[in-house]
């Protein structure tokens, strides 16, 4: 490629946002590029193998869009939450305990057709994830304690409750481990692209983002929700629920991190496991606050996650790039996405600098 | 009063102790960024990555000390990194507080495999160990609880003293607190908001370094990849509990500590609980505590929000 | 697929864990070395993504696949039904497939060994046992100490405490410690930490998985090792050979995969009657008149 | 030339822009020692841009400060005080939680590099506010003064700091009568001794009472700058506006309403009462109490103003009558209905609306649209919703009403009320409130910070309300605005009304005793 046609002016402009997004996640591969090379990998393998495996093969993108499921679903609470000027930390253990409910339905209801289980199942996560989220939600409005603390403890208690129960009541009497007994195929997602393991979690996902979104700037109590997240003393004063909007905050959250719960049993695991989740909850925080707690912002971060992670363990099978490696670049390229507000900046000092001017 | 020096008791309150001082750290850490307006929810990297550098160093000098000084210094940059983003950027701080962990656990597992190769003997480095500090030790209660730690153990419980001199006596102290609260006014008084902030955070990444330095060359001569285990998180929750003050940070981590020692004590005992509710005890105890006698604190009212020079001394 | 076999492994925690997973990580190894395989690894596998990277492998013409950790049956289930040409081997798994066998976690059969010798060292007749989470293969290695120890020494106690999380060494240390202030003087090391406390309160250890007296040379009595490298290879080589069969291999100590490690010369604060009746029943075991009872019940 | 004509401090040419919008042009700015020179000008005229940039607080894209004739580049806030300016700013630049001998050193090296001698400060402090009169104790918390106590520790800041210039924007907006009283001899008593102060104020009697010279700005641009003697608050207006003000007037109303004949017969007792306040008692949580057995009528078709000095129970009045502050024992009753433990969605579907003392906090929600903010306490309601889904053509048309029929200056109802002037947010608050057409309307300090265009329409909305039969009840502690408004008065003194004065018996004297707590 020759100088001038890299400096040429492009013919047609990207919005701003996603052209500087996409610089972010490129600048981050670059540094990742570095390490892997330091690894003794060629980067380009490494990345042809990242992007083959998340978006380049029907399976490839089926996977990504597995993965895309939980992260969407505990994304769309916690914005919600978020939304509500709620920070609720606790979609991970929501997703356990709305996982152990379903898993418990769907073993206890073997037997009923599928129309009446897998609604059951679902309705039962939700509530349990929300009973959960509920209960950092009485903290709360009872005894103002602060749910980025009492969530982050509740993360910890529900996952040694979800093993107690796993070991103890709920657990496969057929079989060792900490898990419910398989679920019969009525109780199971159905799958959508035979050869893969692309199952219906992603349409609730999609139902979920449209619902979210009609919900947060075409509903009278989305606004409401809104109101009460910038500033509820304005919002109390105009007369809103308050402290309701907050509950709801916080049970929506719960739910939607509960049915992430189901969608992974019903769907993926096909029982309750004790590890059913390596960090959906967490992740989601940052897939909520890059989606910037937009509904279709947020299925977008989740998107872009659960490829990353799905391409990311693909580099390490494929081309031998250490796991370890694939997180450094997650983290990367979070902190050069948030990082594109720094450009301005650079810009700055190199015109201040060399630009000769003021 | 003879349990008060039952070898039970008397071990209970020791563990107490070294359970509690990692936290403590790390929440001092924390302590520091959030008086300053600052929420660090990246504690919990700083303290892995502090671990981590802090056993390279004693590995390769064979100095426990030089490991503890550059634990403190890798902390104190991984602060600053996140000090770039939330002070200059101002960008969310829990957003990048949770890439800086991410990041830190990728980052620090990756230099160990570089450093020490995969799958073969685990490298080991000599511990701090206990202090003999003579009769001090049979003193009940207090004895135990002080007086059978190693050096470390009393830096940091010497940084508990520093740290509320610091906050309530000196002008960087009274600084941290004007711009934790009202940075505008420090700004019109000729106070550098930013560059306060970017020591407290700094000061707060090497806290929680030191914090992660204990792990691995006190309570342990290993490094293992996340050995963190998540206390980076539970600092952030004992720093609440002890009101933000050094103090009753202490006494936070002490209540922390205490419960999970307790804990690992029932488990011995024929008490017929499963042991998962025992693993409970820590966190439902933090959360009765908080619900019970600290809800009603609140948080320095600039906490999270980031401050622009540009926007300084707006009116309205 | 001219290219000759592929063997992968994937692994739940970080290979360099000194414990079940680089006991993983150093059997492929050595089959790598004694086929002249190609292999690749995974680590830090959560059961959540195993199906996935499992597939993936499959998918990318890996003859051979070991899943190494007993809670990736289900996984391993799955895929081996979506390809019947690749053969898989899951740890301890119960349900199996005309391509998918098991292979036993058989450190049981030396935990059994170490409770005897553990038991007969201790001065208090209590001895400690601190593991990770109550695993199948967990609880099969603490019910085999305790059975060891109590043979042993019938009245002798045995602590045991679960930290909740696989990878936690100051916790494990201090359960650890809470044990030695019960009265153990001897600690199985199921987690990485136990033999730090076992060298701050001066109490033996007994290493797992790999030879840990480096951890510790003056308080590591001994170790039970397991080496999965007979395993793999004869694996790979019978599925090169094309006789690999569905089935449970097995390969402790009568196969010469699981000893006792080296004494380091600690072997002198052990009265010698036990050092021989841990002997004897070692070579029990091995000629098969011995079997040790396999038992995941769980803890009281 | 001889040195007394060098003026203390001299700004010219003084240009500030926000992105394309130009905030002060060619500005030029005199004041010598000793002298108390008012700023003038509406509301987004660019006082308080010049004056951050006389503080430091802003850097100026043309133009050049003079300290006794020498050229400063004033690029801090440090550097400003250095050269002995200080600033008292309009929301009070203090740290809440920190004592006033900290809130004193902060950022003052010389009262200890690394550790500050707060005693020697505390000393200090002392013996400052002795020598100007100041009532201040050192070791106590900024939280826990009142408005007038916090305003003079940013006065003894400047001061501690050796200010040669004081700055003060609109530093009367939140006291009673009786404090500016106090502030104004502290500003003569400072002037007396050399200090130059600039004072900013939309009251213009304040302007003409205590500065020698005066400097309007329109637009960011001088329009005049003048001996104050020399003009009158009638000529001010005109400058600032560049029309004729004429502050309305009850009285006036009275009088036309006379003139068109005896009124609908009606006798006040007659009269339906709107709100009726029976032995309300409130107090703060585990604290004292804050409003003390009150009694309160407010009937259709008059205004009820309730004076007195700020902080004696009057917020917490109207608070607890809006419904955001529950009642310890009593009754509230809007239209005759009891509401006393009634949400506020319940009362204001009664026909309440609040015109709240803090639009910031409590009335509006900055980062929302004005078209967000008009339908506030509306959004349930057809026909702004329909089963509950919003309807936004509705609330489009309420948004231009509101927008043309308050005069709103925004450049659109997407614009962030949080980027709208003062004037213009109490704009949309006034005219979301009063275009729902309220039954009893409860404004507490409605034209706070509004420069006199803005505060003559308040207050004709108000007396609109009052013709179209509405209940006001009028919460202020400047008496002018009460006085010139109220059909009736009551006066709050701690917690309790002291007693109530028909508009016909109002004297200033009677007034000003019973807000000292003294029955009249
Ligand atoms: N930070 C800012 N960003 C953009 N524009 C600003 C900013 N600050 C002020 N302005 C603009 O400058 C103009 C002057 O504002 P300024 O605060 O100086 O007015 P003012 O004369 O003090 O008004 P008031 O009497 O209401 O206090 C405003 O109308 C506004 O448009
Ligand atoms: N972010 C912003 N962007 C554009 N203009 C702004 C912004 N912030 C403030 N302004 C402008 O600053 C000007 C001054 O606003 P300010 O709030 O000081 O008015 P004010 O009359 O002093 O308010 P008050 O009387 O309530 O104290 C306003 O005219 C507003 O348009
Ligand atoms: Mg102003
Ligand atoms: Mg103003």
């Amino acid at each position: 490629m020759s100088t001038t046609e890299l400096t040429r002016a492009p013919r047609f402009r990207l919005p701003p946002a996603l052209s500087g997004s996409i610089a972010a996640v490129i600048a981050a591969f670059l540094v990742g590029a570095v390490l892997i090379a330091a690894v003794g990998v060629n980067p380009l393998t490494a990345y042809g193998a990242l992007f083959e495996a998340a978006l380049g093969t029907k399976n490839g993108l089926a996977e990504t869009l597995v993965r895309t499921v939980p992260l969407a679903l505990c994304g769309l609470g916690i914005a919600l939450a978020f939304r509500a000027g709620v920070f609720n930390v606790g979609a991970e253990g929501q997703l356990f305990l709305g996982g152990t409910a379903a898993g418990a339905v769907g073993v206890a209801g073997a037997g009923l057709p599928a129309l009446v289980l897998l609604p059951a199942m679902a309705l039962a996560a939700m509530a349990a994830g929300a009973l959960w989220s509920g209960l950092a939600a009485w903290l709360k409005l009872r005894f103002r304690s602060d749910e980025l603390i009492t969530t982050i403890m509740l993360n910890y208690v529900a996952i040694h409750l979800v093993s107690f129960l796993l070991h103890g009541p709920l657990k496969d009497p057929n079989g060792a481990l900490a898990q419910t007994a398989r679920l019969t195929a009525d109780a199971r997602l159905p799958v959508l692209l035979g050869g893969t393991r692309l199952h219906a979690g992603i349409l609730i996902v999609l139902v979920a983002v449209v619902l979210a979104h009609l919900f947060l700037w075409k509903r009278t109590n989305g606004f409401r929700l809104r109101v009460v997240g910038l500033n509820p003393r304005a919002a109390e004063n105009a007369g809103m629920n308050v402290r309701g909007t907050i509950l709801f905050g916080f049970l929506v959250c719960g739910a939607l991190a509960g049915l992430a719960g189901f969608a992974e049993v019903a769907g993926v695991q096909r029982r309750m496991i004790e590890n059913l989740s390596p960090g959906f909850g967490y992740t989601a925080i940052i897939v909520a606050l890059l989606g910037q707690t937009n509904p279709f912002g947020v299925l977008a971060a989740a998107f872009l996650f659960a490829a990353l992670q799905i391409g990311a363990s693909t580099m390490e099978s494929a081309a031998g790039v250490p796991s370890t490696l694939t997180t450094v670049i997650q983290g990367l390229v979070v902190l050069f996405l948030i990082g594109r507000a720094a450009l301005p900046l650079i810009r700055d000092w190199f015109g201040r600098r060399f630009g000769g001017g003021r | 009063m003879t349990f008060l020096t039952d070898p039970t008791f008397v071990g209970f309150l020791s563990a107490s102790m070294r359970l509690a001082i990692p936290i403590m750290l790390a929440a001092l850490g924390g302590l520091f960024a959030e008086r300053s307006g600052v929420l660090n929810i990246g504690l919990e990297g700083m303290m892995l990555v502090g671990a981590f550098v802090g056993f390279v160093a004693t590995f390769w000098t064979g100095q426990l000390w030089i490991g503890v000084i550059i634990a403190v210094l890798a902390g104190m940059v991984f602060g600053l990194i996140l000090g770039f983003y939330t002070i200059t950027l101002g960008a969310n701080q829990v957003v990048v507080g949770i890439a800086m962990n991410l990041l830190a656990v990728g980052v620090t597992s990756f230099f160990y495999r570089m450093a020490f190769g995969a799958g073969t003997d685990r490298p080991r480095i000599d511990s701090f160990t206990p202090l003999d500090l003579g009769p001090l030790v049979d003193i009940p209660v207090i004895g135990p609880l002080l007086f059978r730690q190693d050096a470390l153990a009393y830096l940091g419980l010497g940084l508990i003293l520093v740290t509320w001199f610091v906050m309530a006596k000196t002008r960087f102290g009274l600084n941290v607190r004007a711009v934790g609260e009202h940075p505008q006014a420090a700004e019109t008084l000729g106070v550098d908001v930013q560059h306060i902030r970017y020591v407290a955070i700094g000061l707060s990444g090497g806290l929680a370094g030191l914090g992660g330095a204990f792990l691995s060359l006190s309570a342990t001569g290993v490094f293992l990849d996340n050995m963190t285990a998540g206390r980076g998180y539970i600092a952030l929750a004992i720093l609440i509990l002890g009101r933000r003050h050094a103090i009753g940070v202490l006494l936070a981590a002490l209540l922390f500590g205490a419960a999970d020692a307790l804990q690992l004590r029932a488990q011995i005992l024929p008490t017929g609980v499963p042991f998962q509710f025992l693993l409970m005890l820590p966190y439902v105890l933090t959360i009765i505590v908080l619900a019970g006698f600290v809800g009603r604190n609140s948080a320095p009212a600039a906490l999270g929000v980031p401050f622009r020079r540009g926007r300084s001394g707006k009116d309205d | 697929e001219a290219e000759g076999l592929k063997i992968a492994m994937v692994l739940p925690g970080p290979i360099s864990d000194n414990d079940w997973n680089s006991v993983g990580y150093n059997g492929l190894q050595a089959a790598a070395k004694a086929l002249g395989v190609e292999v690749a690894y995974s680590e830090n596998i959560s059961d959540a993504d195993a199906e996935r990277i499992l597939r993936d492998y499959a998918s990318r013409g890996y003859g051979l696949i070991f899943a190494h950790s007993f809670s990736y049956g289900d996984a391993a289930l799955n895929v081996a039904e979506d390809f019947p040409d690749t053969t898989f081997m899951a740890g301890t798994a119960k349900e199996l497939a005309p391509n998918l066998g098991t292979y036993s976690n058989p450190d049981y059969q030396g935990a059994y060994l170490a409770g005897m010798l553990g038991a007969g060292a201790s001065k208090t007749k209590t001895i400690g046992w601190v593991g990770g989470m109550p695993a199948p293969n967990m609880l099969a290695n603490l019910h085999a100490y305790e059975a060891g120890a109590k043979e042993m020494v019938p009245d002798a106690r045995v602590l045991h405490t679960f930290i909740g999380s696989w990878f936690d060494p100051p916790k494990a240390k201090e359960a650890a410690i809470a044990q030695v202030e019960q009265g153990a003087d001897v600690l199985s090391a199921q987690g990485v930490g136990v033999i730090d406390a076992a060298i701050a309160k001066n109490v033996f250890a007994l290493g797992a998985m790999t030879d840990q007296n480096h951890l510790g040379p003056k308080v590591v009595l001994t170790s039970v090792t397991w080496d999965l490298g007979p395993l793999v290879t004869a694996v790979g080589k019978a599925v090169e050979d094309k006789s690999w069969k569905s089935e449970n291999w097995s390969y402790g100590i009568p196969e010469g995969s699981v000893k006792l490690a080296d004494f380091h010369g600690l072997d002198a604060g052990v009265p010698p009657e036990v050092l021989k009746a841990v002997e004897a029943k070692f070579e029990a075991i091995k000629s098969g008149a011995f079997v040790v009872p396999l038992d995941t019940t769980n803890a009281e | 030339m001889n040195s007394s004509s060098i003026p203390l401090l001299d700004m010219r040419g003084i240009r500030v822009t926000f992105g394309s919008f130009v905030a002060n042009d060619a500005v030029d700015l005199a004041v010598a020692a000793g002298e108390i020179h008012a700023l003038l000008g509406e509301n987004g005229a660019g006082k308080s841009t010049l004056m951050r940039v006389l503080a430091g607080l802003l850097v100026p894209a043309a133009g050049e400060i003079r300290i006794d004739g020498k050229i400063e580049p004033i690029g801090s806030a440090h550097e400003a005080m250095r050269l002995g300016i200080g600033m008292v700013h309009q929301h009070f630049m203090l740290v809440p939680t920190l004592t006033v001998a900290e809130n004193v050193c902060l950022g003052l090296a010389s009262t200890g590099r690394f550790i500050p001698d707060l005693k020697t400060a505390a000393a200090k402090i002392r013996e400052l506010a002795k020598t100007y009169g100041l009532d201040i104790d050192p070791n106590a918390r900024i939280a826990d003064l009142s408005i007038a106590g916090q305003q003079r520790v940013e006065i003894l800041k400047a001061l501690y700091r050796g200010a040669r210039i004081l700055i003060l924007d609109e530093p009367t907006a939140v006291l009673t009568p009786q404090e500016a009283e106090g502030l104004f001899r502290i500003l003569r008593s400072l002037a007396a001794q050399g200090t130059a102060i600039i004072f900013i104020s939309h009251k213009l009697n304040e302007v003409m009472a205590l500065t020698s010279k005066v400097t309007v700005l329109r637009l960011g641009k001088v329009v005049a700058t003048a001996v104050t003697a020399e003009t009158d608050a009638r000529g001010l207006a005109r400058m600032m506006v560049g029309a004729e003000i004429n502050l309305p007037k009850l009285e006036d109303v009275l009088i036309a309403e006379a003139a068109n004949g005896p009124l609908k017969g009606e006798v006040w007792a007659e009269r339906d009462p709107i709100l009726s306040v029976t032995d309300l008692i409130c107090r703060n949580p585990r604290g004292p109490v804050r409003v003390d057995r009150v009694n309160l009528v407010v009937k259709a078709g008059e205004i009820v103003g309730v004076a007195g000095v700020d902080g004696n129970g009057q917020q917490e009045l109207a608070e607890a009558i809006v419904g955001l502050r529950s009642a310890e024992s009593g009754t509230i009753a809007i239209e005759g209905e009891d509401v006393t433990r009634a949400n506020v969605a319940r009362r204001i579907a009664l026909g309440l609306a609040h015109i709240p003392e803090d639009r910031h906090r409590t009335a509006l929600v900055e980062p929302m649209s004005i078209r967000d903010n008009a339908v506030l306490e509306r959004i349930g309601d057809a026909p702004f919703s329909k089963g509950g889904w919003i309807d936004r053509q509705a609330i489009d048309g309420l948004t231009a009403a509101i927008i043309r029929d308050f005069d709103v200056r925004a450049s659109g109802p997407d614009q962030p009320v949080g980027t709208l002037s003062g004037g213009n947010q109490q704009k949309v608050v006034l005219g979301r409130a009063l275009s729902r057409d309220p039954s009893l309307l409860v404004a507490v300090q409605p034209a706070r910070g509004l420069d006199v265009g803005a505060t003559a329409f308040v207050h004709r909305q108000l007396l609109a309300r009052r013709a179209a039969g509405a209940g006001v009840l009028l919460v202020s502690t400047e008496l002018d605005e009460i006085l010139a408004l109220s059909d009736r008065i009551v006066v709050m003194f701690k917690g309790g009304i002291v007693g109530e004065l028909a508009r016909a018996d109002v004297t200033v004297e009677r007034l000003g005793l019973m807000m000292a707590g003294r029955a009249a």
